[in-house]
C-alpha cells in the first residue's frame, strides 16, 4: 500500500472535492467539544481536536436505527441503509474500537444491519495530536493503529503522510495531489507515534493489558465493586460513551394504522436498572455493585476472550470525564487490584 | 318569545380554563348576570417564595401552557430588573423573535380551533375537518410552523427553557434563523388565506358596541408596534405609566357580588388584549395589516369585544412581517455566543410584556442570595373578567328578546372573544362559586 | 478487514420467516399449546434448542421448543402468559401467521454424548415444557438409552399439563414417572412443589446417570443441593437457563451470565462449566 | 355510532400546557381522531359525554370538590390515563405543600383566605387518589411519547417507559455535561423518556418527569460536595416537581 505526502492545502482541496462526491462526517467543534458531522468544508474540519463526545461507533451501529418494517399483515422486511460515507478524523484508539466491534458483529452470527454501514463506509484516520484530559490509550497499548483504516493521516506540521490501509484507501488517495513520503517526512511521523504511544497517558496502568484478565480472574469479591458503586447512579454514562460498549434493546412499535410498524434497534447499557429485568418484575443482576462489576469484567475479561485476549477498553477516557461520581476510571479501578491483589 | 330566561353555562367550552355564565330573567326582568370562575386556585405567589432567582421562570412559566412564553419572559424581565442585570442587543433581538412565535401560536390556535367553530356554527373543529378539510389543515400548519419557531429559540415548543435571566442558554445557527425565515415568508400565504376564510363568515360576528377603556403597553423609543417593550398606556389619556407603578394601574378592588378582585384605571373597567393594542398602537402597524383591518372594517377606536379576535388575524399579519426583519436585522450584526454572568444582590423589580392576550405584569423581591422574599404578578384576563361582565350588562338586555339559545350562544362567544387565560388568573383572583 | 467481502448472499440474522399455526389451545389457566409450521423450510431443530416468536408490533419472546424433532410435522410450543408478547401469542388461533426466528442455541440437550446412559430429567412446574422435548426424544429413540426417569413437581393441580401425555408415561414400563403436587391453597404460579423428596426414591447409579434439571430460577439451588449430597458429578447435571433475551445470537448482551450467553453458550449448560460463572445460578 | 374507543380529556389544577401538546400534535392529530372518537375536551370542543371508554386526565387534585369529580371519571372509564406531571407526580402545584396552608392561602388572599369556596387541601397526583393505568410524564408531556402511548393503549400493548435517567438520552443526544459548565442538573436521578431536552437546550434537569424507580439521591448528595455545591440547593431543585417523593407507579 502506499505512503503519500499531501500538503495542507492540497489535502483541502483533496476534502472539498470528496465533499462533492459523498458524505463525509468530519470532526468539527460542538460548543466547546467536537463531534463527528456532516461536513461542509474543509475548513471547518478539526484534525487538531482532542476526543469527540459520543465515538464514532454510531456511524455503524446508529443510537436508533430500523432494523424491520412489517406490513398490515405482519409481513416482515430488513431494512438496511446503504448509503456510502466517509468518516473523517477517527482517532487510532477509535479505529481499534471499531476493529473490536467488527469481529463482534460478524463472528458467529453476521449482523448484516451493522456490516453493510461498515462496508459501506470508507474510515480516513488520524494520529492524535492534542491529547484529551483524561486519555489513557497509551497504557493500552492502543495510541496508535496499524490496520482497519483506509487511510490514516499524520500531521507533521507542513502536511500530512496519508498511508492507505487497503485498497479502497489507495483508489481514493489517487485522486489527491500527492508526492511520495520521502524518510524525513517518515521519521517524523514515527517521532509522533512514538510521542504518542507515551503521551497519550493522563492515567498511568500499574500493569500491562494483558495482565488484566489474569487480575480479575481473581477479583470478583473485591470489595472495591461495592465500595465504588455506592456511588453510582446508574446513569449508563459510561456505557454510552464507550466506543466498545454495543448491547442493544430491540422494540416494536405500530404506524397510526395500528397494524403495520417497525422493529428498532436502540443502544442499551448493562448498568441501567432493568437491564436483567424479565416479564414479572424478576432482575438478575438487581444489584448496583454487579452490574458495576460486570462492566469492568466485560472491559477485561469477557469480550477480551472473543477477541484473542485483546483488551475491550481502548482508553479513549470518555467515561473517566463522563462519569459524576468520578467512579468509572477504568485505570483507577484496575490500578487498585494490583495494589491489592498483585501481579501474578 | 320566551320572556323567560335561564342560562347556567357550567364550564364554557373552547377557552383555557373554567369559567360559568349565569343569566336569568323572568317575564323580562333581568335578575342575574354573572360572570363566574370556579377554577381551583394555585396559589403561585406563595409558592415561589424560598426558591432561586434562577428557578423562577421554570416555576412561573406553569402558570399558563398557552402563555408560558409571556410568563417566562415577564418574569424574566422583573428578575433582571430586581438584580439589575442587563442583556446584550443580540439577546433583545432573539428574545423579541420568540415572543412572536407565541403571539402567533396562541392566536392561530385561539381563531383556528377555538373562534372558528362558532362561525360556522360548528361545537369544534372536528367536524369541521371532513367540511372544511384544506381551511383546517391551512391552519394545522401555521400552528406547526408557530410551534417549530418556539421550539427553535424557546428549546420546547411550550415552557421555554432556553431563557434565563442575563441571556440564553443556547442560541439557534444563522443557518437555522435563515430557515426559519423562509419559513415564515411561507406562512404569510397561509396566514391571507385563514383572513379570507374568516372574513368569509365575518357576519357572524355580532355586531355589538360599548364604549370601553383599552389599556396596553406602548413603546415610543423607538416608536414600534410592541408585545414586549414599554410603558403602560391607555386609550382614555395619553400619559404612559412606568412599570414600576403598576399598581396605580390595576387598583384592584373588590366587588359585592362577588370575591373575585377586579380591576379599574379610569373607569369602572377596561381591557386588555389585541384589541386595546391594536386601539394602542394603530399608527405603528405595517400596511399589510392595516389593509387586513380594512377588509374587515375594523378602525382605530373600535368598541366591539368581538372584534378582538380580528385583530389577532391582524397581528399575525403584522408578526411575520416583523418578524422577518427582525431577523434579517440579527443576521446583518452575526450571531457571537455570549456567557451570562449574573452577580447576585437584594432588590425588588417588575416586569411587563403583553402576553398574546393583554398586558401582563410580575413584580418580585429577593434577599441578598437571590432567594424570592415575595411575588406580585397580574394577569390579562384578571383585568378583563370586570370587563366581561359590564359587556354581559349591556349585551343581554339588547339581545334578549332573540331568545335563550340566542343569548347564551352570543355570551358564550363574547367570553371566547376575549381570548381568556383562566387557569392563569386563578392564583391572584378571589374566586367564588355560585352553585 | 472483511471489507471487500460479500454480505449480500447472507441471511438477515434479525428476519423472523413466516409460518403458520396449526392448533392452539389452553393447557391449563395460564398455558397456552400452540403447534407451528413453517411457510417455507422446516425448522431442523435439536431437543433443548428455543426460536424467537415475533408477533408483529408487540415483539420477540424466546420460546424453548416444547416437541422434539423426531415428530416430524412443525413443532409445539408452550407458552405462558406474562407480557406483551406472550399476551398476543394468546390470542393466535388455527391459521393465524406469525414470524419464526431459529432454532437457536448452541447449547441444546447432550442428546449424543447421553447415548447408553441412564437419564433423570427433573422438573419444576413449567420447566417440564424443554425437558419434553428431550423426553420424547428418548421415548422415541428408546434403544439408544438406559433407564429414563422423569421427576415433576407441580405448585398446585391447576398447574398441571399434558395429562394424557403424562398418563402415558406412568402406563409405561420402560419410564420411571413421580410426581408431587404441593396443595397449598395459595397458588403461587412461580413455585415448585418439592421435587427434591423425589430425589433420593431413585434407584440408580448416581454417579453415573445423567441429571436434566429445569425449572423456576428458586428449584435449581435446592435440587442441586440434593444432587450434591447425593454425590453426583457435575459434569452429570445439565441445567437450562433463562434470562432476558433481546437477539437470541449473541450481541444483545441481555443474557450474558458472566461470560457466558444464554443463547449462543446455552440454554443447556453442563453444570460442571458454570463452575466459574457465578451468576448462574 | 362506531366503534372506536370513546376518549375524554379532563383537567383539574394545571396549566393546561398537557392538552396543548395534543393540539400541537399538529397534523398527526388528524391521526388521533382518525383512530378514537374525541366525546368530551373542554378546551377544543363544546361536544360533553359521559359514556366514555379512555378518560385523559391532566392537572391534580386539590380540593375535596375536585377528589369527587375524579372519582366519578374513574368509575365510568375503563382505561385513565395520568397526563402530565401535575397528574404523575403533583407537579408544580405540589410546591405549596412545602408550605404550611393558611400561610398560603393567607398570603395570596389576605383578609379573605379562610372562606370556604378558596378551600385548598395538600396537592395531590392523581395516582393518590383513584387507581391509574397509565401514567404519562413531564411538563408538558413529550408528543412523541403521547402518541406512542396512546398507540400501545389501542393495540393492547404495555408501554415501555424508561426505568433509566436522563442522562441516558442525554448522552445520546451528544451534550456536553452541564455539570461542567457549574448547573446542578438533576438528570441523573430523574426518569427518561423526554429525550433529554432540557440538557440538550444547555438548561439543567428540573426533574418534572419524577424520580427513576431506585434514585441515588446519597450520590447526588455526594456529587455536589464533589463540585464544592450547596445540598440546600439541591434539595431546594429536586423539590421544583417531586416534593421529594420518590416513587410513583402506575398499576396499568
Ligand atoms: C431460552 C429461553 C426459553 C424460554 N422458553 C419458554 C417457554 O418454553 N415457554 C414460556 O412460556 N416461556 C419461555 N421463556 C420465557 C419467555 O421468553 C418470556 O416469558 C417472554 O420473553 C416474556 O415476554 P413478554 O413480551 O410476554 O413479556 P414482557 O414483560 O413484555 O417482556 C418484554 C421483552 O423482555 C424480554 N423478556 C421478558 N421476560 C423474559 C424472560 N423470562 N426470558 C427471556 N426474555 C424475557 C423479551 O425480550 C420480551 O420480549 C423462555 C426464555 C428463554 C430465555
Ligand atoms: S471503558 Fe472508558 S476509557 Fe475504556 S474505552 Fe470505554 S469509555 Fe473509553
Ligand atoms: S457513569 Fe458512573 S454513575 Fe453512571 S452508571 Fe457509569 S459508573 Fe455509574
Ligand atoms: S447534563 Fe444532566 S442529564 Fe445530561 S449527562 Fe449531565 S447530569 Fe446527565
Amino acid at each position: 500500500m502506499s505512503i503519500k505526502k499531501i500538503t495542507k492545502q492540497a489535502f483541502a482541496n483533496f476534502i472539498d472535492n470528496l465533499i462533492k462526491t459523498a458524505t463525509v462526517y468530519g470532526v468539527q467543534p460542538k460548543g466547546e467539544r467536537f463531534d463527528f458531522a456532516p461536513l461542509a468544508s474543509a475548513k471547518d474540519l478539526r484534525l487538531d481536536y482532542d476526543v469527540t463526545l459520543l465515538p464514532p461507533k454510531r456511524f455503524f451501529q446508529p443510537t436508533t436505527e430500523t432494523l424491520l418494517t412489517f406490513d398490515g399483515e405482519g409481513r416482515y422486511k430488513s431494512n438496511f441503509d446503504n448509503e456510502n460515507f466517509i468518516l473523517l478524523g477517527v482517532h487510532p484508539y477509535d479505529m481499534v474500537a471499531i476493529n473490536q466491534m467488527d469481529k463482534i458483529f460478524s463472528k458467529d452470527y453476521y449482523d448484516e444491519h451493522y456490516m453493510k454501514r461498515r462496508n459501506n463506509a470508507t474510515i480516513i484516520a488520524c494520529d492524535v495530536l492534542t491529547p484529551s484530559e483524561n486519555v489513557f490509550a497509551a497504557s493500552m497499548g492502543m495510541a496508535t493503529v496499524s490496520e482497519g483504516f483506509d487511510i490514516l493521516l499524520t500531521d507533521i506540521g507542513d502536511g500530512y503522510v496519508a498511508e492507505a490501509g487497503t485498497e479502497k484507501g489507495n483508489a481514493l488517495l489517487a485522486k489527491a495531489e500527492t508526492t511520495d513520503a520521502n524518510e524525513k517526512d517518515l521519521e517524523k511521523r514515527q517521532k509522533l507515534q512514538q510521542d504518542n504511544q507515551k503521551n497519550l497517558n493522563k492515567h498511568k496502568l500499574k500493569c500491562k493489558p494483558s495482565d488484566i484478565p489474569n487480575l480479575l480472574e481473581r477479583a470478583y469479591k473485591h470489595p472495591v465493586w461495592e465500595e465504588k458503586a455506592k456511588t453510582c447512579f446508574s446513569c449508563g454514562s459510561c456505557n454510552t460513551v464507550c466506543p466498545t460498549c454495543y448491547c442493544f434493546n430491540v422494540q416494536d412499535s405500530f404506524n397510526w394504522d395500528l397494524k403495520s410498524g417497525k422493529r428498532q434497534r436502540t443502544w442499551d447499557g448493562c448498568l441501567l436498572d432493568g437491564f436483567t429485568k424479565v416479564a414479572g418484575e424478576h432482575e438478575f443482576r438487581s444489584n448496583r455493585a454487579d452490574r458495576f462489576r460486570h462492566r469492568f469484567y466485560r472491559k477485561g475479561k469477557y469480550v477480551p476472550e472473543k477477541l484473542n485476549g485483546q483488551i475491550s477498553c481502548v482508553g479513549c477516557g470518555r467515561c473517566v470525564g463522563a462519569c459524576l461520581p468520578d467512579i468509572a476510571n477504568p485505570v483507577k479501578v484496575f490500578n487498585r487490584l494490583v495494589d491489592d491483589l498483585g501481579l501474578l | 318569545m320566551d320572556k323567560n330566561i335561564k342560562i347556567d353555562v357550567h364550564y364554557i367550552t373552547r377557552v383555557e380554563g373554567h369559567g360559568n355564565i349565569k343569566v336569568s330573567a323572568t317575564d323580562g326582568k333581568i335578575q342575574e348576570i354573572s360572570w363566574i370562575v370556579p377554577e381551583a386556585p394555585r396559589f403561585f405567589e406563595a409558592m415561589v417564595r424560598g426558591h432561586s432567582y434562577e428557578d423562577i421562570q421554570t416555576i412561573v412559566s406553569r402558570i399558563c401552557g398557552i402563555c408560558s412564553i409571556s410568563h417566562s419572559f415577564t418574569a424574566i424581565k422583573a428578575v433582571e430588573n430586581a438584580l439589575n442585570i442587563e442583556v446584550s442587543k443580540q439577546t433583545d433581538m432573539l428574545r423579541q423573535l420568540l415572543h412572536y412565535s407565541e403571539q402567533f401560536q396562541s392566536h392561530t390556535l385561539h381563531i383556528g380551533y377555538l373562534a372558528a367553530p362558532d362561525f360556522f356554527g360548528a361545537p369544534s373543529v372536528v367536524p369541521l375537518v371532513p367540511k372544511a378539510t384544506d381551511a383546517v389543515k391551512t391552519i394545522i400548519r401555521a400552528h406547526r410552523v408557530a410551534n417549530e419557531w418556539s421550539d427553535l429559540l424557546g428549546g420546547r415548543t411550550t415552557h421555554p427553557i432556553t431563557i434565563i435571566p442575563g441571556g440564553f442558554t443556547t442560541i439557534p445557527t444563522e443557518k437555522q434563523l435563515r430557515t426559519l425565515q423562509d419559513t415564515i415568508r411561507n406562512t404569510q400565504k397561509d396566514i391571507n388565506t385563514i383572513a379570507e376564510v374568516v372574513l368569509s363568515v365575518a357576519k357572524n360576528i355580532p355586531n355589538f358596541e360599548r364604549d370601553t377603556e383599552y389599556v396596553s403597553i406602548k413603546q415610543t423609543n423607538p416608536p414600534e408596534y410592541t408585545f414586549y417593550h414599554g410603558d403602560i398606556a391607555s386609550t382614555d389619556d395619553g400619559k404612559l405609566v412606568p412599570v414600576k407603578n403598576w399598581h396605580k394601574v390595576t387598583n384592584e378592588y373588590v366587588v359585592d357580588q362577588s370575591t373575585a378582585k377586579w380591576t379599574k384605571w379610569h373607569r369602572d373597567s377596561f381591557m386588555v388584549g389585541a384589541l386595546a393594542r391594536f386601539n394602542n398602537n394603530y399608527d405603528l402597524l405595517t400596511d399589510n395589516a392595516k389593509k387586513t383591518a380594512q377588509q374587515f372594517g375594523l378602525k382605530k377606536g373600535c368598541c366591539n369585544p368581538y372584534m378582538n379576535t380580528i385583530a389577532q388575524v391582524v397581528e399575525c399579519v403584522h408578526i411575520c412581517e416583523a418578524a422577518i426583519g427582525l431577523i434579517d436585522k440579527i443576521l446583518t450584526k452575526g450571531l457571537v455566543s455570549e456567557k451570562v454572568k449574573v452577580k447576585v444582590r437584594s432588590g425588588k423589580g417588575a416586569g411587563v410584556t403583553e402576553a398574546p392576550r393583554g398586558m401582563l405584569i410580575h413584580e418580585y423581591e429577593f434577599d441578598k442570595n437571590g432567594k424570592c422574599l415575595a411575588a406580585d404578578m397580574c394577569i390579562p384576563t384578571n383585568c378583563n373578567h370586570a370587563n366581561i361582565q359590564k359587556d354581559m350588562e349591556k349585551l343581554v338586555p339588547e339581545i334578549i328578546g332573540e331568545g335563550q339559545d340566542a343569548v347564551r350562544q352570543k355570551l358564550e362567544m363574547l367570553v371566547r372573544a376575549y381570548d381568556p387565560c383562566i387557569s392563569c388568573s386563578t392564583h391572584l383572583l378571589n374566586v367564588e362559586f355560585v352553585r | 478487514m472483511g471489507q471487500s467481502c460479500c454480505s449480500s448472499m447472507k441471511r438477515d440474522i434479525y428476519l423472523p420467516r413466516p409460518a403458520t399455526v396449526k392448533k392452539s389451545r389452553m393447557m391449563n389457566g395460564t398455558e397456552l399449546y400452540i403447534h407451528i409450521e413453517m411457510d417455507e423450510e422446516p425448522l431442523d431443530f435439536l431437543p433443548g434448542q428455543f426460536v424467537e416468536v415475533s408477533i408483529a408490533g408487540f415483539g420477540e419472546a424466546p420460546i424453548t421448543i416444547s416437541s422434539s424433532p423426531t415428530r416430524k410435522d412443525g413443532f409445539e410450543l408452550v407458552v405462558r402468559k406474562t407480557g406483551n408478547v406472550t399476551n398476543a401469542i394468546h390470542k393466535l388461533k388455527g391459521g393465524d401467521k406469525l414470524g419464526i426466528r431459529g432454532p437457536l442455541g448452541n447449547g441444546a440437550y447432550p442428546v449424543e454424548q447421553t447415548k447408553g446412559k441412564d437419564l433423570v430429567f427433573i422438573c419444576g412446574g413449567i420447566g417440564l415444557v424443554p425437558q419434553r422435548s428431550f423426553i420424547n426424544y428418548a421415548l422415541d429413540k428408546r434403544a439408544d438409552y438406559g433407564k429414563i426417569s422423569i421427576l415433576l413437581g407441580t405448585k398446585c393441580r391447576d398447574q398441571r399439563f399434558f395429562h394424557s401425555e403424562i398418563a402415558n408415561w406412568k402406563t409405561r414400563s420402560d419410564v420411571t414417572f413421580m410426581e408431587t403436587i404441593d396443595q397449598a391453597d395459595n397458588c403461587w404460579l412461580d413455585d415448585v412443589g418439592v421435587v427434591t423428596t423425589l430425589i433420593p426414591k431413585i434407584d440408580y447409579d448416581f454417579s453415573k446417570s445423567i441429571f436434566l434439571v429445569c425449572g423456576p430460577p428458586v428449584m435449581y439451588k435446592f435440587v442441586l443441593l440434593s444432587l450434591k449430597k447425593e454425590n453426583v458429578p457435575p459434569e452429570n447435571i445439565y441445567v437450562n437457563l433463562e434470562r432476558k433475551m433481546k437477539c437470541g445470537v449473541g450481541k444483545c448482551g441481555h443474557c450474558q451470565i458472566n461470560d457466558k450467553y444464554v443463547c449462543i453458550d446455552g440454554p443447556v449448560f453442563r453444570y460442571s462449566d458454570l463452575a466459574s460463572v457465578p451468576e448462574a445460578i | 355510532m362506531s366503534n372506536k374507543p370513546r376518549v375524554a380529556v379532563f383537567d383539574f389544577a394545571c396549566c393546561e400546557g398537557c392538552q396543548l401538546q395534543i393540539v400541537n400534535l399538529e397534523e398527526e392529530i388528524l391521526d388521533l381522531i382518525g383512530a378514537v372518537d374525541v366525546v368530551e375536551w373542554r378546551e377544543a370542543m363544546s361536544e360533553q359525554s359521559s359514556n366514555y371508554d379512555v378518560a385523559i386526565i391532566e392537572g391534580s387534585i386539590t380540593r375535596p370538590e375536585d377528589e369527587e369529580r375524579l372519582w366519578l371519571i374513574r368509575s365510568r372509564a375503563k382505561v385513565l390515563i395520568a397526563l402530565g406531571a401535575c397528574a404523575t407526580i403533583g407537579g408544580i402545584n405540589k410546591l405549596k405543600n412545602n408550605f404550611d396552608l393558611r400561610d398560603v392561602k393567607k398570603w395570596v388572599y389576605g383578609k379573605d383566605a379562610e372562606k370556604p369556596h378558596l378551600n385548598t387541601e395538600l396537592t395531590r397526583s392523581v395516582a393518590q387518589v383513584v387507581k391509574v393505568d397509565y401514567l404519562i410524564h413531564g411538563c408538558p408531556i413529550d408528543r412523541k411519547e403521547f402518541t406512542y402511548i396512546m398507540r400501545c393503549i389501542l393495540t393492547g400493548k404495555k408501554p415501555e417507559i424508561p426505568e433509566w435517567p436522563v442522562c441516558v438520552e442525554c448522552k445520546l443526544k451528544d451534550n456536553r455535561c452541564l455539570w461542567e459548565t457549574g448547573q446542578t442538573c438533576l438528570g441523573p436521578i430523574i426518569r427518561a423518556g423526554c429525550g433529554a431536552r432540557c440538557p440538550s437546550s444547555g438548561f439543567r434537569c428540573f426533574g418534572c418527569r419524577g424520580y427513576v424507580n431506585n434514585p441515588n439521591i446519597n450520590a447526588a448528595k455526594d456529587v455536589i460536595e464533589r463540585y464544592g455545591l450547596d445540598v440546600e440547593v439541591l434539595k431546594r431543585k429536586m423539590n421544583l416537581f417531586g416534593s421529594g417523593n420518590t416513587q410513583v407507579t402506575a398499576n396499568g
